[in-house]
């Protein structure tokens, strides 16, 4: 296993998780709507941000199924926030990357109807630096 | 260059069955706090005059926390009730005669918490260190 | 005699202050006035008289005498004295200049207390005449005039210039340098307040309070006075008539452990207290009225019998003011000496 | 000034120590001057009529006196009781000082008492003599022509200004009418130190306890300070000491006072009265008031006897040291 | 002066390791009043001991100060050394340099300064040590045990056979407990009832044991061998001594829809019942919100078919004061709330419950008599998911559930998975798991039963959710290993709710002044070596008050605190302390400012003459303390103005001399 601890340790200073805390109940899987979408789980994020497997992480697509709903913050009995550890490998990504996903001119193709302002903010914060 | 750096006296009244029993925790859990602390064992919170606290910042003492058992839990049932009480007044009284509030201080740490120990304890020390040397109630004739 | 207009007091306080240090009445928060060192911008205060006598200056409240260090079980002895620099104290009233006189027997007869010697042999006294004296004063039952204070230099204040006469070798020296600042001058002005304070004496209401009954050799009559016991009924038993005196001289002698050690000190002590002069077996006196007593007949008694006839009151009213239930050396002269103290 | 009068209290006194209800009465004896009143115990008629005095200076506390004088005197004691000295009385009887069995207190109207240096402030120095005609005081002095006429109001002692009751909480008999407790402003000075930075209280109070000689008036006057033996003159208490030899010993003499008292005093005034260098100690006392009022619900020492003092109290519920800090940015 | 011997443990490393022991011994060596002092591998050990014996006796020691671990460890230990050497055991004193010093600071030169400040601490307060002589106090020989559960009837039956009576306190009607409500056991699977029962029955029958059910303790006070209580009997509105339990009155209630707490809610009882067939006392009670006659004064149904005339309407509150010697706190867990686990539906649907709610419907004496059928609908369940650790080693959520791990979830999990796959072989059974804990007994091999021989589904992984949906419940899983998420159609979904102590023990514990930890379960004296004492002394602990246990465990810590407990009662004195608070007589002014804060009553006050320092003499009222009352505490040596009250052996002049040590 590739361990990349620059990374690791960027992506716990971004968080500001403690993947330690896991205990493996994989409850933070167990709730999430988007797992079958997902290669790595929520759990598999943590577990993995915790061995410093990082790269599969960054090179999946499952960085950007994730929903932010937080589900799996509100039920994860051990305050782990796996989303913030999937949000802090995301960035790492879109850094390393140094491009954005997502432009403001790219809005207007999005935009429909009834698009919520929020879901907007949300997507800037996902594809964006 | 060398760089003399401040450490302040700290004297904590612990009472016999919850906080120097958590001070103990604390030791067997090895959470280590400055040795600035100094413990002074009373059977219980409501031992400690306010005179026993005068007399600490006069021989030199920076800081003065009280610990005992949780409000509720004194082990003499109601000690820690008239400490809470007898401790708000003087603090309040070194205060209004403009001593650093920051110098004293309650907490209630039981015999479970070592943990809770050593956190308030290096949060004090580093509370009066930031504050400095306790200029405002010291007895010049103690210092050496 | 010299004279210096008011207007430039501050440059002869300048003056003083180069060579020495110097004290002088100013008013504070309170609105009382105390002996302070003088600094510029100090104001001096019109006040009649301080509520702490000028005592303090060779005699200090407290005055460490020597200290212990200890480490382990080795014992260090420390001298705790201090170089002392010259200073002047100015403005004295003519009572507190009585004082020192009064101080100085005791502490100056063999064994010569070294710690008084050195102070009194660095001090510069300038007194000043009460143009003012406030129905408290008494001063003139002890025969002392405050229209002709002594000290090491006289001065007297009118309302546009202050005037100085020097007594001694130190007062001439000293006014000898404040030259540039004073002129010579004729002693008119100063004639004229003497013949006015003397009036005003006249009709000071305790102008007429007697020493006639007092002194050596009366302790056997006023001892068992039977009214000792209604005087001292309402006394407190506190310090403040003691410690406000200008001639109450008694001390303790005490150890403070500092931790590292042992400071030796003494500090006032007043026979007012339950514990003055407590020995090994007790307390001598062991009623207030026995240490009330004791107050006054050393004044008007035991003292005058050691010293010549002098009274060790300089009638400076200190105690009238201060005295928590009014009890006062008048009233007792009053008292005990009857018809005679009248 | 006064609505009650000298020969009322002498008229009252006499038909006691007459019928007998009473052997001696604690009154206010004549001074040199018209102001300078010390407690005395007279116990005839004639005494009386020579020696006793009440004017606008009689403010001092007699409750104290009735530890000692109770025991010394055969039978009863008549004493005169202003409001505020009953509720010092009251404190003295729930800490069990004296035999109540042993007073006959007379409680006095009063319509607050003089300060002579704020008489002296107005009038000069040199009095002769001072009078009183209704609201206002002829001082006649030695040096101004004519009598200086002052308002009693304006020379009223600290402690009357803030007068906080008119009530006498105990008495055997009430001469003139009864008063009510007073809504004083007495804390406004504590608040206004409160609301000082530390650093400003730290040079207010380090100016004013430097004046201190440590006479121990503020104690011996003080009806609360009625210990058998007080720690400052037991050598085995670790705090005795004679003088106030340095900054600290200055403060530890004052904390521990105020703190002695706190809960017992009455703010009655006394040790401010009777402070030689005119540092307001009751400010001390007044703090540890207040506080006790705003932490622990409204208390009036001495307003009734047997109550039990908020130090020596508790609920479960009580703000914790820390909290008073907050407490206090909070309502500034 | 006193001649003070120094004595300087290196607790092997524990101490010497961060300690320069040594340089401590020697820097003691010079303070005042020390004229010996040393230092040993093990102060404790019994030829340290016998190095201290040896001290006094060469140089005439009169005061000790023993430099190692915290006096709570070992400072009777050294008082006995002191004792067997001759000197008054109160002549020594500890200075705490292990856990309060080697233990917490990591530099030699920081742990040497501090121990030789702590050394010279408790040598300035040993040079003003007096000796003290412990006074003595009487047992009351009878033992009160609150709660009746099984650690409570195990506790007053170990008692009583010793020959000491017991009282029992309940605040049920009935005796039994948590485990009365229990189907089988595990791992033994024996019944419940058929091992509880009997011993109930043994507690109703045994002359040395009064049971005080419906009743609850409202105050405490005195002391070890001599506590005062007084406890509330509720009215229950029948008269115990009279009613024979037969049941008619219940037959006949016509209130009959008031939820059955027995059975969790999940069937209903009426007015007048008895909580279950075997209950002890088996007598009636009367629920005074849902009596008719009680509350509108219409109805009297019992009254009337009560042959033995024993319901009593105006019956009241009853108050006893009865005096103990010991007391043991055995008042048991409750599973905590499901109300914040909304993910789990609890609220939403009947065919979510508890772990306890399938005791009682899996027994034969529950709801649905022990067949096993969905609170909703009456069916019987075909797929059933088991959710472990709800609410326990719940660090992140302490409004919802608990940061410990409640212990026995896994092991009656497995039981009630085993026990529904072989009662019915056609159900699904699922197990979700974080961990399977099997520490005790043939626990693993009864797992592993169920997973090899009755096929029970375990899957190592969390249930996200739970939604229902027409009468099915949808269960969203993980499956950690397959790495799945799974969605199963459940009929019954069991939640091991994690459990807490009882909520009656916080207010208990302070009458009793017994400590508690932060969950609210009762603090041992010791963790491991005095696990059923509080620190509270003549205070005990029984069972799941004092933390997570099984039958077995709290049967187990049940006899240990009788043992304890009957040692206690054999004494026919007690040793007090004689740390106790005095009055200076000659310095007390009588205000009662001590008596008002002396939580124990222990000060009165006297009139007594007095020579006065004037030559007269008076009558003075002074306080006077009673020792054996007096505890310690010290509360009013503060609250005395003129310092008249000290504390012996923490006098006012012996802290300050430890004060200026340290600040020196």
């Amino acid at each position: 296993m590739h361990n990349n601890k620059y990374l690791q340790e960027e992506i716990i200073r971004i968080s500001g998780v403690n993947p330690s805390k896991c205990m493996r109940c994989g409850k933070c899987s167990a709730t999430c709507p988007a797992y079958d979408e997902m290669e790595y789980h929520p759990h598999q994020f943590v577990n993995m941000v915790e061995c410093g497997d990082i790269e599969p992480l960054l090179n999946s697509k499952s960085l950007y199924k994730c929903l932010s709903c937080f589900a799996c913050i509100d039920r994860c009995p051990r305050g782990v926030e796996p989303a913030k550890v999937v949000e802090a490998v995301r960035l790492t990504a879109i850094r390393k990357q140094g491009a954005n996903h997502m432009t403001a001119d790219d809005i207007p193709a999005i935009i429909e109807e009834d698009t919520p302002q929020q879901l907007l903010v949300s997507a800037f914060r996902k594809y964006t630096k | 260059m060398q760089v003399n750096e401040y450490k302040p006296l700290i004297v904590a009244f612990c009472c016999n069955w919850c906080s120097y029993a958590g001070a103990d925790l604390a030791g067997n859990n090895r959470l280590a706090y400055p040795a600035d602390v100094k413990i002074i064992r009373v059977p219980c919170s409501c031992r400690v005059n306010p005179m026993f606290i005068l007399r600490a910042f006069q021989r030199g003492a920076d800081g003065v926390i009280i610990c005992g058992c949780h409000p509720g839990d004194c082990h003499y049932t109601s000690g820690n009730y008239f400490t809470r009480r007898r401790m708000a007044a003087l603090f309040s009284m070194l205060d209004f005669l403009g001593i650093e509030k920051e110098r004293t201080r309650v907490e209630w740490v039981s015999a479970a918490e070592g943990a809770k120990f050593a956190a308030t304890m290096n949060d004090f020390v580093a509370t009066v260190t930031a504050l400095g040397e306790n200029k405002r109630l010291e007895d010049l004739r103690c210092k050496k | 005699m010299r004279k210096c207009s008011l207007e430039k007091i501050n440059l002869l306080f300048k003056e003083i202050a180069k060579n020495a240090e110097l004290y002088l009445p100013q008013d504070q928060t309170d609105g009382s006035a105390a002996y302070k060192k003088w600094e510029e911008g100090s104001v001096w205060s019109n006040a009649l008289n301080t509520v702490r006598s000028p005592k303090d200056f060779f005699f200090p409240q407290t005055e460490d005498l020597m200290a212990f260090k200890t480490e382990g079980k080795n014992i260090e002895v420390i001298d705790t004295r201090k170089a002392l620099d010259d200073f002047v104290i100015f403005g004295v009233r003519a009572c507190d200049v009585k004082s020192f006189d009064i101080l100085d027997r005791v502490f100056l007869s063999e064994p010569v207390d070294s710690f008084y010697a050195l102070r009194r042999s660095h001090g510069v006294i300038i007194s000043l005449a009460c143009s003012k004296p406030s129905e408290t004063c008494f001063c003139k039952t002890f025969g002392i005039n405050p229209a002709e204070p002594t000290g090491d230099i006289s001065a007297w204040k009118t309302e546009t210039d202050i005037f100085f006469e020097s007594n001694t070798q130190k007062g001439k020296e000293l006014l000898e340098k404040l030259s540039a600042l004073t002129e010579e001058c004729d002693d008119t002005a100063v004639v004229d307040q003497k013949a006015k304070i003397d009036a005003i004496m006249q009709k000071l209401p305790l102008k007429d309070l007697k020493t006639d009954a007092f002194g050596g050799g009366k302790t056997g009559e006023l001892f068992n006075a039977p009214e000792w016991d209604e005087l001292s009924e309402a006394c407190l038993g506190c310090g403040t008539c003691t410690f406000v005196c200008p001639t109450c001289q008694c001390y303790d002698i005490k150890d403070f452990n500092t931790g590292n050690g042992v400071i030796r000190f003494r500090c006032w002590d007043s026979c007012m207290y339950s514990d003055f002069t407590k020995m090994a077996h007790g307390n001598n006196r062991l009623t207030q009225k026995e240490r009330f007593r004791q107050r006054f007949m050393h004044k008007l008694v035991y003292y005058p019998e050691n010293n010549d006839g002098l009274f060790s009151c300089v009638g400076c009213g200190r105690c009238l003011v201060k005295c928590p239930i009014s009890m006062n050396i008048v009233k007792v002269m009053k008292k005990i000496g009857g018809k005679k103290g009248e | 000034m006064q609505k009650i009068t000298r020969e009322q209290l002498i008229q009252k006194a006499s038909e006691l120590l007459e019928n007998g209800t009473v052997s001696a009465v604690l009154g206010w004896g004549i001074g040199e001057f018209d102001y300078d009143v010390t407690p005395t115990v007279f116990s005839t008629v004639e005494e009386l009529r020579n020696g006793f005095v009440f004017n606008d200076f009689c403010g001092a506390n007699f409750s104290k006196y009735l530890v000692k004088k109770t025991d010394k005197i055969e039978g009863k004691i008549l004493v005169f009781l202003k409001p505020c000295d009953t509720y010092s009385f009251n404190q003295l009887l729930t800490e069990h000082r004296f035999d109540r069995e042993k007073v006959y207190a007379v409680g006095i109207p009063c319509e607050g008492m003089a300060d002579i240096a704020k008489v002296k402030a107005i009038s000069g120095d040199g009095i002769a003599a001072i009078g009183s005609n209704g609201d206002k005081l002829t001082v006649t002095t030695l040096y101004a022509d004519e009598p200086v006429v002052i308002a009693a109001n304006d020379v009223l002692a600290e402690r009357c200004i803030n007068c906080k009751s008119k009530k006498h909480v105990a008495y055997d008999e009430l001469m003139g009418e009864e008063g009510e407790v007073i809504e004083s402003n007495r804390f406004d000075e504590v608040a206004r130190l409160e609301a000082m930075t530390a650093d400003e209280r730290f040079a207010f109070w380090q100016n004013e306890l430097s004046r201190c000689i440590r006479c121990n008036a503020c104690r011996d006057a003080c009806p609360a300070c009625t210990c058998e033996k007080c720690v400052f003159d037991n050598p085995n208490s670790g705090v005795e000491n004679k003088s106030p030899a340095n900054e600290f010993e200055e403060k530890l003499f004052h904390i521990i006072r105020a703190y002695h008292v706190a809960g017992r005093c009455t703010d009655c005034g006394e040790c401010s009265r009777v402070c030689p260098q005119n540092i307001p100690l009751h400010l001390l006392n007044r703090k540890f008031i207040k506080d006790m009022n705003d932490f622990y619900g409204e208390y009036q020492a001495g307003a009734e006897v047997g109550s039990r003092a908020p130090l020596v109290d508790y609920t479960t519920e009580d703000l914790e040291p820390g909290e008073v800090f907050d407490r206090r940015e909070n309502n500034a | 002066m006193q001649r003070v011997g120094v004595f300087v443990c290196w607790c092997g490393s524990n101490i010497a390791g961060t300690v320069d022991v040594e340089a401590v011994s020697e820097a003691l060596k010079s303070e005042p009043g020390v004229v010996f002092s040393t230092n040993y591998q093990y102060m404790c050990s019994q030829a340290g001991q016998d190095m201290i014996k040896q001290a006094v006796k060469e140089h005439n020691l009169t005061g000790i100060v023993v430099c190692s671990c915290s006096p709570r460890m070992h400072e009777a230990t050294f008082r006995k050394t002191a004792a067997a050497a001759g000197l008054n055991p109160y002549m020594v004193e500890i200075a705490n340099i292990r856990e309060q010093c080697s233990w917490v600071h990591k530099d030699m030169l920081t742990g040497t300064e501090k121990a030789i400040i702590l050394g010279k601490a408790a040598i300035a307060k040993v040079n003003l040590n007096a000796p003290l002589i412990p006074g003595e106090s009487p047992v009351t020989k009878r033992a009160l045990v609150i709660g009746g559960g099984i650690a409570g009837i195990q506790t007053a039956l170990d008692i009583a056979d010793a020959g000491f009576p017991v009282d029992i306190v309940e605040k049920k009607p009935t005796i039994g407990g948590k485990m009365a409500q229990l189907d089988k056991t595990f791992p033994t699977l024996d019944c419940a009832a058929c091992i509880l029962t009997p011993k109930m029955v043994d507690v109703a029958q045994n002359e040395k044991i009064r049971i005080f059910s419906y009743s609850e303790v409202t105050e405490v006070s005195g002391f070890v061998g001599n506590f005062e209580v007084t406890i509330k009997k509720n009215a229950r509105y029948v008269k115990e001594d009279i009613c024979t339990g037969c049941g008619a009155c219940v037959e006949k209630c016509p209130m009959k829809r008031i939820p059955n707490e027995f059975n969790l809610g999940m069937d209903n009882r009426p007015a007048i019942y008895i909580p279950f067939a075997q209950a002890v006392p088996k007598v009636a009670t009367i629920d005074p919100n849902a009596c008719n006659m009680l509350k509108n004064g219409k109805c009297g149904v019992c009254s009337k078919v009560c042959a033995a005339g024993a319901i009593d309407y105006t019956q009241k509150d009853e108050y006893i004061n009865e005096k103990y010697g010991a007391i043991v706190v055995a008042t048991g867990f409750n599973p905590i709330s499901m109300d914040k686990f909304d993910e789990f539906a609890y609220n939403q649907s009947k065919d979510v419950i508890t772990s306890l709610e399938f005791e009682r419907l899996t027994n034969a004496a529950g709801p649905s008599a022990g067949k096993l059928l969905r609170p909703s609908d009456g069916k019987h369940p075909h797929t059933i998911v088991f959710v472990q650790c709800v609410g326990s080693r719940c660090e992140s959520c302490a409004e919802k559930g608990k940061e410990y791990c409640s212990k026995i979830c896994c092991m009656y999990t497995a039981k009630h998975a085993m026990l529904t796959r072989d009662k019915y072989p056609d159900t699904e059974v699922y197990v979700f798991y974080i961990d399977v804990r099997t520490p005790g007994k043939n626990f693993d091999e009864f797992y592993r039963r169920a997973v090899e021989e009755y096929g029970v589904k375990y899957i190592k992984g969390m249930v996200g959710k739970v939604v229902p949906e027409g009468d099915k419940l949808k269960v969203q899983a993980s499956d950690l290993i397959a790495n799945k998420q799974l969605h199963i159609d459940a009929d019954l979904v069991v939640l091991a709710a994690a459990i807490e102590p009882d909520k009656s023990a916080r207010p208990l514990a302070t009458m009793l002044t017994a400590s508690m930890d932060t969950n609210d379960f009762f603090t041992e004296a010791h963790p491991k070596l005095r696990p059923v004492e509080s620190p509270t002394a003549g205070v005990f602990l029984s069972g799941a008050c004092q933390g997570p246990k099984d039958i077995p465990e709290t049967v187990s810590q049940a006899g240990a605190a009788a043992s304890k407990v009957i040692g206690l009662l054999a004494k026919d004195k007690l040793t007090g302390n004689p740390c106790v608070a005095n009055s200076n007589e000659l310095m007390c002014n009588g205000c009662s400012s001590c008596a008002n804060v002396c939580p124990y009553g222990a000060i009165t006050y006297e009139d007594k003459e007095f020579r006065m320092p004037d030559r007269t003499t008076k009558i003075r009222r002074v306080a006077s303390v009673n020792p054996a009352v007096c505890q310690g505490c010290g509360a009013c040596t503060v609250a005395c103005p003129s310092g008249a009250m000290d504390l012996k052996g923490f006098a006012n002049l012996q802290i300050m001399a430890e004060v200026d040590a340290i600040c020196k």
